[in-house]
């Protein structure tokens, strides 16, 4: 076997993947960092530093050409750099607005910070794979950590178990994806994902080797994502897990997963066999997601629910099958970040210790915009871009999936999803009704005093507010949803001049 | 100066004016109590508009402007910029808006005084004035149609303002609810537009409508009227409007008399190309019109609480501008929207007045150990205020005197002109409008007359109020009695604006002339055959008949209820006999809605389901969220908490995927 | 077409009907004849005292835990090691070196964490209180 | 004598089915975890035949990783089964049912 120079493209493939290597780097010294100082102070700040490093490194590179790296092991560049972009940006609020809650609740401990920072290098591997191998390492390593990060509470009954039923389903799903792999390994030769369309059009495998192997591989996507009927999981696990990661969960890991289902789609599958199945789950998850959650008093299964029907919003973009269709898919999972993210943030600092806030409840909160106007009015912001409304992003962001949907002849998908999305109308404004046009019960007039007690951190405000302000800005400027339109070209591009 | 930039300022002005006051109130509590300084700013950044938008009125050059500040969204065919455009109908909507607003605004710094949403109250009316300028500035329909939600959602706002009663929140959510019909069907009219067209400004969507095949066209029409009659509570939907009294008087005065009702009469004129391509649906609108009009007319004679006799006024007055619409005289509904607004608002402001008053003697009575209760809004227990309150009696009487049309005053021009249109059209041969006509004539009368009547219970006659010679109202201060003076005087003048035919053969029409078609402006006319020289003789008759119509309802209710006072009531209930009933009892409309739509909702999604308790609201989404509701609460029991049986639901999704991946 | 399928049919069946036959059989072929001396403990002939189930110290399970984890990232040094020669051979010897040392650096980085967050010590008291009580 | 792929790939089938079968169907929270790593092998099994078959290696660096994601796995796992026990006294699944509906 002939290895020269097999290291001489080391050095610029490292510069490549700058951020996944940074951040890396900073979950180890953040391992050292905390077993020799035992100091949790500095830590989260370390990783916020580092993210937004790294964003600022994606920003630049993003315009850039996209590329293979690692042996055509990953992609850097345009699609990868969006998606980093959004995963590194939900590290980075996540990572402030844990460090206040984690106090508060009394588990703030240097680990949690760097298992955050280390299941987003997962998700930038899995985000950004050319090989369905980086698939599965990304995946597991996003997934171990989140399992750990679920029961962090390990005091608490709820946090353990959803814990155990994150890791059990989480690891019977990924039974399924790997036998997905093993047959679509078999059907086309390769794991590469760019190399599949030419093994395929070369005749190779079975047809029912290849589509079984596709089928159990969706499996494993849509149970990340937390599509029906995967996503029985989902409600019980956020409900249990700490609010600020729950956020952190709902929003990076779909992001990435969604990602990677976009590059399995657009690089590996050209044929259209696969629409129809992801328009079915599409519009079983919508529906299955918007009715139960108007069902729900608890406003995190709340959110639960809701984060299962912008699941199925995503799906209806990636089932159109079309370019247009993945960069909407892509510009909404940005959108839905900063929305939920946000949504999570604000209940994370709602929840105080006292009978009222823990259980958060929906009536508990009654009357909380005039008292915590902060949250009021950000809150007001979340619910209004997770309904739809302009000129908020997530209205343009549902424009941006349906329109695509309807080009490709889903018409009876949008038509479920533009219903759904009208009762989801009903739950969202709910909150907001109570926030602001309800009066408080007089029970609940202690704890509520005594959550006035506690003021909102420094960095909370900070990124409620900039969250909210960045929905504004993608509703009123959507330039940002034409930019993502030419990963795809550029990417396709690339793919063409390489073979 | 660069209408651009007035333009710019004109739309901000307001817009910062919400941020700062509702920021302002929100975040710094201790500034809540400093009441001027919101009302200051709240009445400053609508009346500078108003003063911008007279510049923009005085250097109008005849030509249609159009001022476009970015593109919101521009994906393949579709291109949403927010672009507003300048106009003669767009110039006479906002001075209306900015002028009328910036009064009631000035009123509200007086009338909101001491209320602890104050700052919330001047924040909340900021924005209804920028999403209404939205609406008649835009330049296409999805502009006009953000600015359709905007106006709905201040509307819901400020219809709950006092949240804490749970009426009010129902009367705010019964608002809301009935709105979304109709803007269900104006998004339908739009989407329809846009696939047959390909785009969504004015300029495209008016400039042949021929281009739409006949069935299309007649659908959109008539889902941008029933969008209409959701806003401008016309025949079916117009339920809400009565409720929508729950809100502080000085809002009733803006939104629910003076311009967002109005916004359905602005948008079918600003589409009237459209609208006479469409002469059934013309007759539809016509017949809708004349039937509100004179059903709210005659429920407005039973009603005792003066907010409501004004709010089916208004439901009336609204009707009438729809029958213009209905037959062709776009720019009539106009110019009685113009004038509507001076005088409504002078009324409602009034009776705001005078509900400031009667909470002063509910104060003080209560203050004297006075046991029972008196209702600040019901006539019943007024009587006699002009000696207490001399400018507001006076004010109201003007304005009575101009919405029963006698002549000279406002009302009397642009109601005449639109009888005379309707009468114009029949005899040009359309049947319909003949009905019309008559039913016009008569709601005219009866207009006269509950006017009358609630002038007359209200401020003269005797003090009905208990301890009437101990505890006495007293006038408002200057802040709300100038707006009253300002816009009494407009109500009597206001009219000249749009002389008759008969005077110059229509030469000091100003009115037609600054809007008609024929004229270069916006508004479309549909071409009628000339008349022979009689006609002129017909008009004078047709004028004469409606003085004597206004004089003699005038006269009669001044008569009888002057004379009889509340007694009289009695004598028209005997009358009348059952037909009292139905007036009185508002035509069963809501209770009709409730048995037929309501009520089955929720029977049957409660007889299906697990009972639920709470939200039990009427309104038909509120029942069909009860089905929805249902399903959820069916559906979440499958999530066991067992995790064996999410397993088995992954495998089932496993044999799915697989099935429709292999065999699909 | 149909054909094609088969094959997937067969294997289906066959998988399913294998394991619940295989569970079932164990329960139905297998000899039951219980009695006490069967059903009790083996303890080197001696009679059991006490229940078996006693609980182990957690320190067993973490050091059995930590090994396993530690054992099998040694399987991604097998690959190295057999290609080692063809690396020298092609003068990459440095670099594959620095990365393989760079894997046992983190390795060692997770050793590291795991002794000073006390998760190797038996005896010292505080520092497994600290670990054992979060 | 040669054992075609179709073999391997049938084995890999019946334990994989036997570790499906398993999860669902055994109480022990243990026992299903080992089903679960029953399934992975499973995986591998066919990885490494397959690999063999086309004379592609990547099949079987990926089974390396399988290997010590399994690994991980289990310790991450026990660790959680431990923490339940712990409060609950129980590895039965089916008595942890705090978040349901």
């Amino acid at each position: 076997m002939d290895l020269t120079g097999a290291y001489a493209s080391l050095g610029s493939d490292l510069g490549n993947a700058f951020s996944l290597v940074l951040l890396s780097v900073v979950g180890l010294v953040m391992v050292v960092w905390d077993s020799l100082r035992n100091d949790h102070r500095a830590i989260p700040w370390i990783g916020v530093a580092a993210s937004v490093l790294a964003i600022s490194f994606e920003l630049l590179r993003m315009p850039g050409p996209a590329e293979k790296i690692f042996y055509g092991l990953m992609w850097a560049g345009g699609y990868a750099s969006f998606v980093n972009i959004i995963i590194l940006a939900a590290t980075a609020f996540t990572l402030a607005i844990s460090v206040h809650y984690l106090d508060r609740i009394g588990h703030n401990y240097g680990e949690v910070y760097s298992l955050v920072v280390f299941a987003s290098a997962g998700m930038i591997v899995l985000g950004s794979a050319n090989s369905l191998i980086t698939v599965f390492v990304g995946l597991e390593t996003m997934s171990i950590c989140l399992y750990i990060l679920t029961g962090l509470v390990r005091t608490e009954e709820g946090s353990v178990e959803s814990a155990l039923k994150y890791f059990l389903l989480g690891a019977f799903s990924t039974g399924f994806f790997l036998y997905g792999i093993a047959l679509l390994y078999a059907a086309t030769g390769t794991l590469y994902l760019d190399e599949m369309p030419a093994a395929l059009a070369g005749g190779a495998g079975s047809e029912v080797l290849l589509w079984g192997g596709v089928g159990l591989l969706f499996i494993g996507f849509l149970f990340k994502v937390s599509a029906a009927p995967f996503h029985m999981w989902t409600p019980d696990v956020y409900q249990g897990a700490p609010t600020t990661l729950t956020g952190y969960m709902s929003t990076a890991s779909k992001a990435s997963a969604f990602a990677a289902l976009v590059l399995v789609v657009y690089h590996a599958l050209p044929a259209e066999r696969w629409m129809l199945v992801l328009a079915i789950v599409a519009a079983a998850t919508m529906i299955l997601g918007n009715v139960v959650a108007i069902a729900q008093s608890n406003v995190k299964r709340m959110l639960a629910y809701s984060s299962i029907a912008h699941a199925g919003y995503v799906l209806v973009g990636i089932a159109a099958g079309t370019t247009a269709g993945y960069s909407g898919a892509l510009f909404y999972l940005l959108v839905y970040t900063l929305m939920n993210i946000g949504a999570f943030g604000v209940m994370a600092a709602l929840e105080w210790d006292g009978h009222v806030g823990q259980k958060q409840d929906l009536d508990s909160l009654a009357g909380i915009g005039y008292r915590k106007p902060l949250l009021g009015v950000s809150m007001g912001f979340f619910m209004f871009s997770l309904t739809g409304f302009p000129p908020l992003g997530g209205f343009i962001g549902k424009y941006a999936v349906f329109a695509p949907a309807i080009d490709a002849g889903l018409t009876w998908l949008v038509i479920v999803g533009l219903l759904t999305s009208a009762a989801s109308a009903y739950y969202y404004l709910r909150v907001l009704y109570v926030f602001w046009m309800k009066s408080p019960e007089e029970e609940a007039a202690p704890a509520l005093d005594q959550l006035m007690a506690s003021p909102l951190s420094m960095s909370t405000s900070v990124v409620l507010v900039v969250c909210a302000g960045l929905l504004l800005v993608l509703g009123i400027y959507p330039g940002v949803l034409e930019s993502t339109t030419l990963f795809f070209s550029d990417s396709a591009a690339a793919v063409a001049a390489i073979r | 100066m660069n209408s651009d930039f007035l333009v710019q300022w004109i739309l901000l002005l307001p817009l910062a004016g919400a941020v700062l006051n509702g920021l302002g109130g929100l975040f710094l509590p201790a500034l809540r109590e400093r009441e001027s300084l919101f009302g200051i700013v709240g009445t400053a950044v609508v009346a500078i508009p108003f003063v911008l938008t007279l510049i923009l009125f005085l250097q109008y050059s005849g030509e249609a402007h159009v001022t476009t500040f970015y593109t919101w969204m521009a994906a393949g065919d579709l291109d949403v910029s927010f672009a507003y455009r300048i106009d003669e109908l767009s110039l006479i909507m906002t001075l209306v808006v900015t002028g009328v607003g910036a009064l009631i605004h000035l009123y509200s710094v007086g009338y909101m005084h001491g209320d602890p949403g104050y700052w919330r109250f001047f924040a909340y009316l900021n924005l209804f004035i920028f999403a209404m300028l939205n609406l008649v500035l835009g330049d296409n329909l999805p502009v006009l149609f953000l600015g359709w939600e905007g106006v709905g959602l201040c509307s819901y706002l400020l219809i709950g303002f006092w949240y804490t009663d749970l009426k009010n929140s129902a009367a705010a959510n019964k608002a809301f609810i009935v709105n979304r019909i109709g803007d269900f069907a104006f998004l339908m009219a739009m989407f329809v537009l846009f696939k047959e067209l390909g785009a969504l400004d004015f300029g495209t969507i008016l400039a042949d409508p021929q281009a739409l095949s006949q069935s299309n066209l007649n659908w959109v029409v008539l889902l941008l009227f029933i969008g209409a009659t959701g806003k401008s509570a016309q025949i079916p939907l117009f339920i809400w409007l009565p409720d929508a009294m729950a809100g502080p008087t000085p809002v009733s005065a803006l939104i629910h008399a003076a311009t967002m009702v109005t916004s359905g009469l602005y948008l079918l004129a600003r589409v009237s190309p459209l609208v006479l391509a469409a002469p059934q649906v013309m007759a539809v609108i016509a017949i809708i019109g004349a039937l509100t009009a004179i059903m709210a007319a005659t429920i407005a004679i039973t009603q005792n609480d003066i907010k409501r006799v004004l709010a089916y006024s208004t439901v009336s007055q609204l009707g009438f501008m729809f029958m213009a619409t209905g037959v062709g005289a776009f720019f009539v509904a106009i110019f009685h929207v113009f004038t509507h607004a001076f005088f409504k608002a002078c009324l409602f402001l009034g009776s705001g007045s005078v509900i400031h008053g009667m909470h002063h003697v509910e104060h003080e009575l209560h203050k004297k150990g006075h046991e029972g209760h008196i209702d600040p809004q019901d006539m019943r227990t007024m009587g006699n205020l002009r000696k207490y309150m001399p400018a507001t009696s006076t004010t109201y009487l003007l304005s009575t005197l101009a919405i029963a049309g006698i002549p000279l005053f406002s009302g009397f021009f642009s109601k005449d002109e639109i009888l005379f249109k309707a009468f114009e059209y029949g005899y040009s041969g359309n049947t319909y409008a003949w009905f019309v006509w008559i039913v016009g004539i008569i709601t005219a009368l009866l207009t006269a007359i509950y006017m009358v009547r609630s002038y007359v219970l209200t401020f003269r006659g005797k003090e009905r109020w208990p301890m009437a010679d101990e505890v006495q109202p007293h006038e408002s201060p200057w802040t709300m009695t100038v707006p009253l003076w300002i816009l009494s005087s407009l109500a009597v003048v206001g009219g000249f604006v749009g002389l008759p035919g008969v005077i110059a053969h229509g030469e000091w029409n100003w009115i037609h002339h600054w809007l008609g078609a024929p004229y270069g402006g916006p508004v479309a006319e549909p071409v009628l055959p000339a008349h022979g020289g009689g006609f002129l003789a017909i008009e004078w008759g047709l004028i004469l008949l409606g003085s004597a119509i206004a004089i003699g309802g005038v006269w009669f209710g001044w008569r009888a209820y002057d004379r009889h006072g509340l007694d009289y009531d009695r004598k028209i209930s005997e009358a009348t006999g059952r037909l009292y009933g139905l007036w009185r009892g508002k035509y069963y409309w809501d209770e009709i809605y409730d048995r037929l739509v309501v009520q089955p909702l929720i029977r049957g999604s409660e007889k299906l389901l697990a009972p639920f308790d709470e939200y039990v609201v009427d309104g038909i989404v509120n029942g069909v969220g009860h089905v929805t509701r249902g399903a959820g609460q069916v559906l979440r029991y499958l999530q066991t908490g067992r995790v064996q049986n999410y397993a088995l639901a992954i495998v089932f999704g496993v044999a799915v995927v697989l099935g429709i991946i292999l065999f699909g | 077409m149909l054909s094609d399928f088969i094959p997937l049919f067969l294997s289906m069946v066959m998988a399913g009907g294998l394991a619940l036959t295989l569970l079932k059989a164990a329960e139905i072929f297998g000899p039951k004849r219980p009695n006490v001396t069967k059903r009790a403990a083996y303890e080197s002939g001696m009679d059991p005292i006490g229940t078996a189930r006693d609980r182990y110290s957690i320190k067993f399970y973490l050091v059995a835990m930590i090994f396993i984890v530690f054992d099998v990232e040694v399987v991604f040094l097998y690959p190295w090691a057999v290609s080692f020669r063809d690396f020298i051979a092609a003068g990459e010897a440095g670099g594959v070196l620095a990365v393989v040392f760079l894997f046992i650096i983190i390795l060692g980085i997770g050793l590291l964490y795991d002794i000073k967050k006390g998760g190797l010590d038996f005896d010292d008291l505080r520092h497994q209180r600290e670990f054992q009580g979060r | 004598m040669e054992i075609s792929l179709d073999w391997y790939l049938a084995l890999s089938a019946v334990l994989f089915a036997i570790g499906v079968l398993g999860v669902l169907f055994r109480r022990n929270a243990i026992v299903i975890l080992m089903s679960v790593e029953l399934m992975l092998n499973a995986v591998n099994l066919s990885l490494v035949a397959v690999s063999q078959s086309i004379g592609d290696l990547s099949g079987q660096i990926l089974v390396f990783f399988v290997m010590s994601v399994a690994a991980a796995e289990a310790a991450v796992g026990l660790a959680i089964v431990i923490a339940i026990f712990r409060k609950k006294v129980s590895v039965d699944v089916n008595d942890f049912t705090l978040f349901r509906y």
